[in-house]
């Protein structure tokens, strides 16, 4: 598929970063609304389609760099896993932020509440919006073999 | 009729679009149309599960079964071929 | 009387597994799981709903709540279903690879095509 | 200190940190797998002595300090609950898959994409590891699709070669309609008790057994018996084990069929559903299956002139003989001769994993030295590739159960307890053996007969393919030395734990 | 002969579930009241426990990363996974690298 023309280049690269600002507020504040890292990652996974709808795989070429996002997803992983192994004295996923943590224990309704939550959104926010766009790009960059 | 007539109305129209359209996407010939009949469904599946009041489902549901879903179908699609082929 | 979400929900895991059973192009394959797990999830969130005293229940979350005072549904189910809606899309992405690469194969996704392993 | 978390948190962390690893360079990558799995080998070890020097089940609660609520009766949180079988299970899984990395490292050489064969694999292990501890029915259903999917994945690992993609093809799909059907039998198991941890759900279920949790132990053990590879549905399996690269087949043979088929069978059989269903009825459809999946596995064998697919439809046979122990096990609940069998099925599991492993690995050095798996092309092996053909003679003879191997003790206690519980159902093992026995003679036979031209040029594989094979061959040896103490001090008490349901349940409940 | 044991197959699926879905028997959508504290007690605690033991105000977030957290998890290696799989199952083949 090639790119588009100038009328929805435009409109896409206006409409890229709303998207992306939509998809982090729902990852942020997934402890509070409805939404969360998943949610959220997939939004702004949302925006890397219409990225590669609108200028094309040639572009989309330039940007994407496999090792980039795979070591991202890892590190997503890895965030997930440490922050779950924070209450280890306790048991694997005990909530200590929330229990006794120095920050991340306020009233519940506020952005600083909810122990280890918001710290997990983001981590699987991180490794959803990565993960889905390498899935995507290895699929739609797979070159047709040589005839 | 009260609010709860009302709200059985919406979801028992919702559910015969997503009917409609499961059947559509198992039936036509032309992938690229069940493609989009698929999408139609996560999308009005979406709405169910929002009547349903569970918005986590619905927002998950919307992003992935009209968007990733339908890309990497289309994609497939583009890197193999369009029409189901008649049984011989 | 038998509530029309459940019968919506079996109706889709039936064409889903109908189409699994008599279609024969891949791609239209991994479309009847895509709906087959659309059902089974339609069953999972119905079955957390909730209807007490005749009044409509409202989404498992305190923000805004004090306004609204209705109970609540059941957050369980919805939590299982975002972990299997995560699967489900990763078996389709998987799924779309090997269907390329039997493409490039056989040059066909036809699944009655795709027999010669033979014993 | 409670090593029980590790079991899941060093693969986790192996599994994430490949790709930054993988950035080092390709012999950190290598070297990272195989001190992962070394890792999680020593854990598990740990943990199998732990749990047999006490004999007790050993339950730990993720995020709390105990799975209940605050004031009420019933758990909330997903428990791990590991008994002698699940302690077997994971030391078997991780001495086998550490043995395929190190396997591996050299058959792997010439193929690209390695980066991510390496994070499959430790996915594999991960995935079977942690079907093998939970105590929460939709946890396994997660940890069965993570299994699934890195299967699904390895066996099309080689894309240029039809027969993976093909096979791989296959696999996906038959697999993926079983997760779903597994999926939908917990979700109906939900939507009429309310809980997912096995043990309230057992509890729950003794108390009011209805018509939904009937049907959805259908769809589970029906999914079930896809994943395992029973007989109406083992297709896929003769497809799958032979396109897979060994190092995979080996594992998956060994492994998969058995931690996401024959373990969780036995464990919803008896652990879920003990308490409520006429376990005699279930056990008789298990042992129509176990009989069929028996007699058409081995016999099949005989008939096959690919090297793996032979070793392939042999596993069909001998899941066949697990399937039967474990069924004369239910159908005989609560009697001696119930639980030899069980105990028979549980060594017979340990037993297979090693040798199938052991036999799949010499099928990929011949691949991998020859290029050829055709039996017909590969007369006279044994002349240029003797250490080789030694490995294979003692996986073959063990598989068929001569005395002084390890395949002897367990097939031995499953004749016994078939013959006591039933005379015909011996009879059908009895000839299932024999088809065996004629089947991998007939390998043998090929094997030590005259030099073809192709073989002549074949030398043997390097140290690093021969080490593992070795050290299986040296297990298999050690385990016939010691048949009956084996038996006596680890099998039957699992066997009895596992049959002991009530004690599982109170490993949770507590006191309540 | 697979035709025939696919139709018996559907068949059979589809009868079991209308009975599980009738009344009498099975599963009942839309309960009320004592009704749904028998069936859903695990969901009336996460409600009503949830903001005081995770903090979070969205109970389905509380549940999928406290107390089902270990499922988030296996998820997040799914995703991992698949992604890994899909890699390596669409790189160039080896006869088109050289």
């Amino acid at each position: 598929m090639s790119d588009m023309g100038l009328i929805v280049k435009t409109t896409a690269r206006a409409t890229i970063p709303l998207i992306g600002i939509f998809g982090s507020y729902i990852v942020a504040h997934g402890h509070l609304t409805p939404g969360g890292g998943f949610q959220g990652g997939a939004t702004i996974a949302g925006a890397g389609i219409l990225f590669l709808l609108a200028f094309g795989l040639n572009e989309m070429r330039k940007h994407y760099n496999h090792h980039v996002y795979s070591s991202l997803e890892g590190l997503g992983g890895l965030a997930f896993l440490g922050v779950s192994m924070l209450g280890f004295s306790v048991a694997f996923f005990y909530n200590k932020l929330w229990h006794s943590g120095p920050f991340f224990n306020g009233k519940p309704g506020t952005l600083l509440s909810a122990g280890y939550l918001p710290i997990m959104n983001l981590a699987v926010g991180l490794k959803v919006f990565t993960g889905l766009v390498s899935a995507m790009a290895a699929i739609a960059l797979y070159r047709r073999w040589r005839e | 009729m009260n609010v709860l007539g009302m709200d059985a109305l919406i979801q028992f129209g919702i559910l015969f679009g997503v009917l409609i359209s499961a059947y559509l996407t198992i039936t036509f010939r032309d992938l690229l149309s069940a493609a989009i009949a698929s999408a139609a469904m996560s999308l009005l599946l979406s709405m169910e599960f929002y009547m349903l009041h569970a918005p986590d489902v619905a927002i998950a549901e919307a992003a992935v079964g009209a968007g990733i879903v339908t890309a990497v179908v289309v994609y497939g699609i583009a890197k193999t071929e369009r029409w189901e082929r008649e049984a011989p | 009387m038998i509530p029309f979400q459940f019968i919506t929900a079996f109706l889709l895991i039936f064409m889903g597994v109908y189409a699994f059973l008599y279609k024969r192009n891949l791609l239209k394959l991994i479309l009847a799981l895509d709906v087959i797990d659309s059902g089974i999830h339609l069953l999972l969130i119905s079955f957390g709903y909730r209807l007490e005293n005749n009044v409509l229940p409202t989404a498992p979350i305190y923000t805004g709540y004090e306004t609204v005072k209705a109970p609540m549904v059941g957050p369980l189910p919805q939590a299982l279903v975002l972990t299997s809606i995560v699967i489900g899309v990763c078996v389709l992405s998987l799924a779309v690879a090997l269907t390329i690469n039997a493409y490039r194969h056989y040059g066909s996704l036809d699944v009655n095509k795709l027999r010669r392993l033979r014993g | 200190m409670n090593v029980l978390p590790f079991v899941i948190i060093i693969p986790l962390l192996g599994v994430f940190s490949l790709p930054l690893v993988g950035l080092v360079g390709k012999k950190a990558r290598e070297a990272w797998a195989l001190l992962i799995s070394g890792a999680t080998l020593g854990v598990t070890s740990k943990l199998l002595y732990n749990v047999w020097s006490t004999k007790e089940t050993l339950v730990y609660t993720l995020g709390a300090k105990s799975p209940m609520g605050q004031g009420v009766g019933f758990p909330v949180r997903i428990v791990w609950e590991v008994d002698l079988l699940s302690a077997i299970m994971a030391f078997t899984i991780a001495f086998v898959a550490f043995l395929a990395v190190a396997y591996s490292i050299e058959y792997m050489r010439h193929d690209t994409g390695l980066e991510k064969y390496y994070v499959l694999i430790l996915v594999l292990e991960l995935g079977m590891l942690g079907i093998v501890l939970t105590g929460d029915i939709f946890n396994f259903y997660v940890f069965l699709e993570i299994m699934s999917i890195a299967s699904y994945a390895l066996v099309a690992f080689r894309n240029d070669t039809w027969e993976g993609i093909e096979a791989g093809i296959k696999y996906m799909f038959v697999g993926s309609l079983a997760s779903s059907f597994i999926l939908l039998g917990i979700a109906l198991l939900y939507g009429q008790y309310g809980t997912l941890t096995m043990a309230y759900l057992a509890e729950k279920m003794a108390a009011n057994f209805t018509l939904t949790a009937k049907i959805a132990l259908a769809f589970l053990i029906g999914g079930l018996l896809f994943k395992s590879g029973a007989v109406p549905v083992h297709m896929w399996l003769a497809d799958a084990h032979p396109a897979a690269p060994s190092s995979i087949s080996a594992m998956l043979s060994g492994l998969v069929i058995k931690a996401g088929g024959v373990y969780v069978i036995a464990r919803i059989a008896f652990s879920v559903f003990g308490m409520a269903v006429n376990l005699r009825t279930l056990g008789w459809v298990i042992i129509f299956f176990a009989c069929l999946t028996l007699i058409v596995g081995n016999a099949m064998a005989v008939v096959q002139t690919d090297m793996k697919r032979l070793l392939a439809f042999s596993s069909v046979g001998q899941i066949g003989y697990i399937l039967l122990g474990l069924g004369i096990g239910l159908a005989a609940y609560g009697t001696k001769v119930g639980e030899i069998a069980t105990a028979g099925a549980i060594y017979h599991t340990v037993n297979h994993a090693i040798m199938k492993a052991l036999l799949f690995m010499v099928a990929g050095a011949v691949l991998h030295e020859l290029g050829t798996k055709d039996l017909n092309e590969l007369s006279g092996l044994a002349k240029t590739m003797p250490k080789t053909t030694f490995a294979f003679i003692v996986g073959a003879a063990a598989i068929i159960g001569l005395p002084p191997l390890n395949g002897f003790a367990s097939k031995w206690l499953l004749y016994e307890s078939s013959a006591l519980f039933n005379p015909f159902l011996g009879a059908i093992a009895i000839i299932g053996t024999a088809f065996c026995t004629a089947a991998y003679i007939r390998v043998l036979y090929t094997f030590l007969g005259r030099p073809s031209e192709r073989v002549m040029k074949a030398k043997e594989p390097g140290m690093a393919m021969l080490l593992p094979m070795f050290i299986l061959v040296g297990a298999i040896i050690l385990m016939g030395l010691f048949p009956w103490q084996i038996s006596k001090g680890v099998m039957i008490p699992a066997a009895s734990m596992l049959a002991n349901i009530k004690g599982y349940v109170l490993a949770v409940m507590g006191g309540v | 002969m697979k035709r025939t044991f696919g139709a018996l197959a559907l068949l059979f699926i589809f009868g079991t579930l209308l009975v599980v879905a009738s009344p009498q028997h099975g599963l009942k959508f839309g309960l009320g009241g004592n009704n749904w504290k028998n069936y859903r007690y695990t969901d009336q605690y996460y409600i009503d426990h949830g903001v005081q033991e995770v903090g979070g105000m969205n109970i389905v977030t509380d549940i999928v990363f406290d107390y089902r957290g270990y499922d988030t998890i296996g998820e997040a290696t799914v995703l991992f996974t698949a992604i890994a799989g899909a890699v390596a199952l669409l790189r160039p083949w080896r006869r088109d690298e050289e």
